[in-house]
């Protein structure tokens, strides 16, 4: 009866770690550009904001551009409908929702991802104007 | 142990096909619920990727309104009894987990090539790929219902109990299913889906030891 | 009864700290200055590497430190009094990005030697890791504890240990609807929507289901040997179906969620790089929180043995009262 | 067949049945169980059929010499009840064979039919056992419990619903599983008192 559980809780164990590890292969959840190009269809694609390139928010129609750059250094034109997303100026990455139309990224929702690293900022990543006053 | 089990499974098959409680009002279940889908796509265009999603709506729902029958069908009878003193609890197990198999595959079967016949915008890339997924998703769906049936059939509220319980087991099974399903109809290569076949592969092997382990208790009063 | 005390006192403290230190908003460091708009002033902290020198439009430059070793031009409408005695200032001032500078506008005190650190981009918003981390934690601490009791209770058959199994879960799910509902305040704010099915939010929906479910379970048997068995199986069945999206899911796959694959150098959400401090304060509520279910649990267990008493002793008068007759 | 109880209680939503009941029966008994109604007779025989666990306590089995395992306990045991329903979409025929099927017998030809005369029943009819009266039924239970000749048999009101005959079937398959192993019956009837060597009082809580 107990040896029945003992291998019993083995097998488990082994396929739990089988079934995790298939994880390890799997991307599934974000897209990229060329992915959402080729499909057309409404696709998550993470990636991050080009600071060198303009942006531009459009008072009329209330939306707001920006270039974008995907996991595979593709860089498209990225409208979101609505303000400037919060934190968008210090995200780390931003996941944007939408589809292609036109050669332009029309995203109904733009997330930004911050570094939630709980640390103080690092030395090597601040910001232009304290670096050049340094002594 | 095996011959006992084939024993209460083809029981359970000749009962069925004697009353035909479970049959005919699956498959109606299934006309009627692709029928509102039909209806409400009429004019419209889907992507098979969204489709894929349908079909899998419609097969969890086929299972949540089916599967519990194997050991609900024992306890409104009030046969439990006479079954627990017929055979052991592993016998009863593997017949009734035989019989809910035979019961999802048929009906998945029927509900895929309802949805192919039906559906002219749902193509498969990869019908290999296709019907392996099927065939896994089945005998995880049958897996994870048979202990689950065996659950509710001791409670009060049978019939919503069921989805309730199941859902939260199932949902590693249908989150893999449905990815492998889509890279199935969209993708050509087989090598990107054995991730997920691997997931489904393992999923069905933990949820049916585990079953074995604990049906003694669920089973015996 | 002391450790009751003790507990009170320890998580009232820490609660207090944990939410109030920076009164008057974060105590950026030089990073965070820098980003703020050149509009705003906020408080600032900083040590003085030297004395500094009188400037050319009359007021006093000097150039200061901050905790992480950053250094700036630091501008003073006037001489600051007892410059030379202070170690450090706690200032309100802004950037000014014209003149490479940070302007000083008010001294407010010395140099606080607790201080909440500067977080880019998390700001404020970060101590909700002294809550809802915790509070996660204990989401799956009590549907383990509840398990393990379930699996006692199946191979003792003590209606006890079902009792401690069902109140374990029922304070798993409160912490598991508090964890889920702070996370999700706290994603509108940070992430932009209140919920993305991050894999980390799925993981957190599944375990509220599966306590759902648990607990529909309970309510629909009645008689409570069966009651304590069929529930017992059904949280080791999804104990051994659950972990695919807690442990795994989440770490595996990218997210936006602190901890998942795409999170470079962060890993866990407790990174070796994380403030000091804030190390301690976090520790520190785990402990508090861990203690707290404990407590709760040993109230229920208190409360249940008193109710069995009761129903004991109506039990045996209407017995009595039968023979009686 | 040795029975062993050894202080065996049973709760119900911690509501005692009845506490601390213990008995041996031994090969060539036929043992009653008696008490008033709801005192627990059907619980305690449950228990000794292996349906039920006991709240505390032990119950123990032997046959020739050797202990029997919870697990193949069903395998020994013939089970009659007014509780226990068969499978009524079937036929009678068609029962009997699905049970020597599961229980891994092979009935010889002729062996259905030899069944069914010995405890009364018409060989002739193929309908589903759902058309039978009550006293038929009866009869199909006592088959169901012979089928597989079990060295204990247990009667849980066995002469409910019978006729004379039906009486008189029953007292000859006491007086033969006497012979074979062991026979316990709960039951208040005077008749089947009279056949118990032995008698036992379950004194259950109200």
């Amino acid at each position: 009866m107990k040896k029945r559980y003992l291998i019993g809780g083995v097998i488990v164990a082994v396929f739990l770690v089988i079934g995790g590890l298939s994880f390890l292969n799997s991307s599934v959840e974000y897209a990229t550009l060329d992915k959402a190009e080729q499909s057309g269809k409404k696709v998550q694609v993470t990636g991050k904001w080009v600071q060198d390139m303009s942006t531009h928010y459009d008072t009329d129609n209330n939306t707001f551009m920006f270039y974008m750059r995907d996991e595979e250094d593709r860089i498209a034109k990225v409208v979101i409908d609505g303000p400037k997303p919060n934190n968008f100026d210090i995200a780390t990455s931003v996941v944007a929702k939408g589809r292609y139309e036109d050669g332009v990224f029309r995203a109904s929702e733009v997330l930004t991802k911050c570094p939630s690293k709980y640390e103080g900022q690092p030395e090597s990543e601040h910001p232009d104007g304290i670096q050049k006053s340094s002594l | 142990m095996l011959r006992q089990a084939f024993a209460i499974f083809a029981k359970d098959l000749a009962s069925e096909l004697r009353t035909r409680y479970a049959i005919n009002a699956l498959l109606m279940f299934v006309v009627v619920t692709l029928a509102v889908i039909m209806f409400s796509l009429v004019g419209e265009t889907l992507s098979s990727g969204a489709l894929t999603g349908m079909l899998w709506v419609v097969m969890f729902f086929a299972a949540m309104s089916g599967l519990s029958r194997s050991f609900v069908a024992e306890e409104e009878r009030g046969t439990t009894m006479t079954l627990q003193l017929l055979a052991t609890p592993m016998a009863v197990y593997l017949g009734k987990l035989l019989f809910n198999l035979l019961l999802v595959v048929a009906l998945n079967v029927f509900i895929v090539l309802l949805f192919l016949l039906t559906m002219d915008q749902f193509t498969v890339l990869q019908p290999d790929l296709f019907w392996t997924v099927m065939l896994l998703g089945s005998l995880g769906i049958a897996a994870a219902t048979a202990i689950i049936a065996a659950i509710i059939a001791r409670a009060n509220t049978k019939g919503t109990l069921f989805p309730v319980l199941s859902f939260p087991v199932l949902l590693p099974l249908l989150m893999a299913g449905i990815s492998a399903t889509k890279i199935a109809v969209e993708e050509p290569v087989w090598d990107n889906a054995w991730p997920e076949l691997q997931m489904l592969a393992s999923y069905i092997v933990v949820v049916t030891t585990v079953s074995f382990l604990l049906f003694d208790f669920v089973w015996k009063d | 009864m002391w450790w009751k005390i003790l507990l009170f006192f320890w998580i009232a403290a820490l609660s207090v700290f944990a939410i109030v230190t920076p009164i008057a908003g974060n105590l950026a460091d030089l990073a965070g200055v820098a980003q703020w708009s050149a509009a705003k002033t906020i408080p600032v902290r900083f040590m003085i590497e030297n004395t500094g020198a009188a400037a050319d439009d009359g007021g006093w430059l000097l150039t200061g430190r901050d905790a992480h070793g950053r250094t700036a031009d630091f501008h003073f409408a006037a001489r600051p009094e007892g410059l030379d005695a202070a170690e450090g200032y706690l200032a309100i001032a802004r950037y000014d990005s014209d003149q490479h500078r940070v302007e000083v506008a008010r001294i407010l005190g010395g140099y606080p030697s607790l201080a909440f650190p500067f977080i880019p981009g998390l700001e404020e918003r970060a101590k909700i890791i002294f809550f809802h981390v915790p509070m996660s934690w204990m989401t799956v601490i009590a549907f383990l504890v509840s398990m393990w009791f379930g699996i006692r209770y199946l191979r003792k058959k003590d209606m006890e240990d079902d009792f401690r199994s069902a109140v374990s879960a029922g304070l798993g799910l409160l912490f598991c609807i508090l964890a889920t509902s702070t996370g999700s305040l706290w994603a509108k704010f940070n992430w932009g929507s209140f919920w993305n099915w991050d894999p980390r939010e799925t993981s957190i929906f599944v375990l509220l289901l599966v306590y759902g479910a648990y607990f529909a379970l309970r309510s629909a048997i009645e008689v409570e040997e069966k009651k304590a068995t069929l529930s017992a199986v059904y949280s080791i069945i999804a104990a051994a179906t659950v972990p695919f999206f807690i442990f795994i899911m989440p770490r595996i796959m990218p997210g936006l969620h602190p901890g998942s694959a795409d999170d470079t150098g962060s890993g866990p959400v407790f990174s070796s790089g994380m403030d000091a401090l804030m190390r301690v304060v976090l520790y520190s509520m785990l402990l508090g929180f861990l203690v707290l279910y404990v407590w709760l649990m040993r109230i229920q267990m208190r409360l249940h043995r008193i109710k069995l008493r009761r129903s004991d002793t109506a039990l045996s008068s209407t017995e009595r009262s039968i023979s009686h007759v | 067949m040795h029975v062993t109880a050894e202080a065996v209680s049973r709760r119900f939503n911690r509501r005692p049945v009845f506490a601390d009941v213990s008995f041996t029966v031994s090969p060539g008994e036929v043992f009653g169980i008696v008490g008033r109604n709801g005192s627990g007779k059907s619980t305690l025989l449950r228990i000794v059929g292996g349906l039920l666990s006991p709240s505390s306590g032990t119950m123990r089995y032997s046959l020739n010499g050797t202990d029997v395992e919870g697990e193949k306990l069903h395998r020994h045991i013939g089970y009659v009840a007014p509780y226990l329903v068969l499978y009524e979409e079937f036929s009678a025929a068609e029962n009997l064979a699905l049970y020597a099927r599961i229980r891994g017998r092979r009935l010889p030809d002729g062996a259905i039919e030899a069944l069914l005369e010995r405890v009364g029943l018409p060989t002739d009819r193929t309908d589903p056992i759902r058309a039978f009266s009550s006293g038929m039924k009866q009869r199909m239970r006592l088959l169901f419990a012979i089928l597989h000749e079990p060295p204990l048999l247990l009667l849980d009101e066995p002469i409910s619903n019978l006729d004379v005959d039906g009486m008189t079937v029953v007292y000859d398959i006491v007086e033969e599983y006497r012979r074979r192993g062991a026979v316990i019956i709960a039951t208040n009837d005077a008749e089947d008192i009279a056949r118990c060597d032995r008698t036992f009082r379950v004194e259950g809580h109200l």
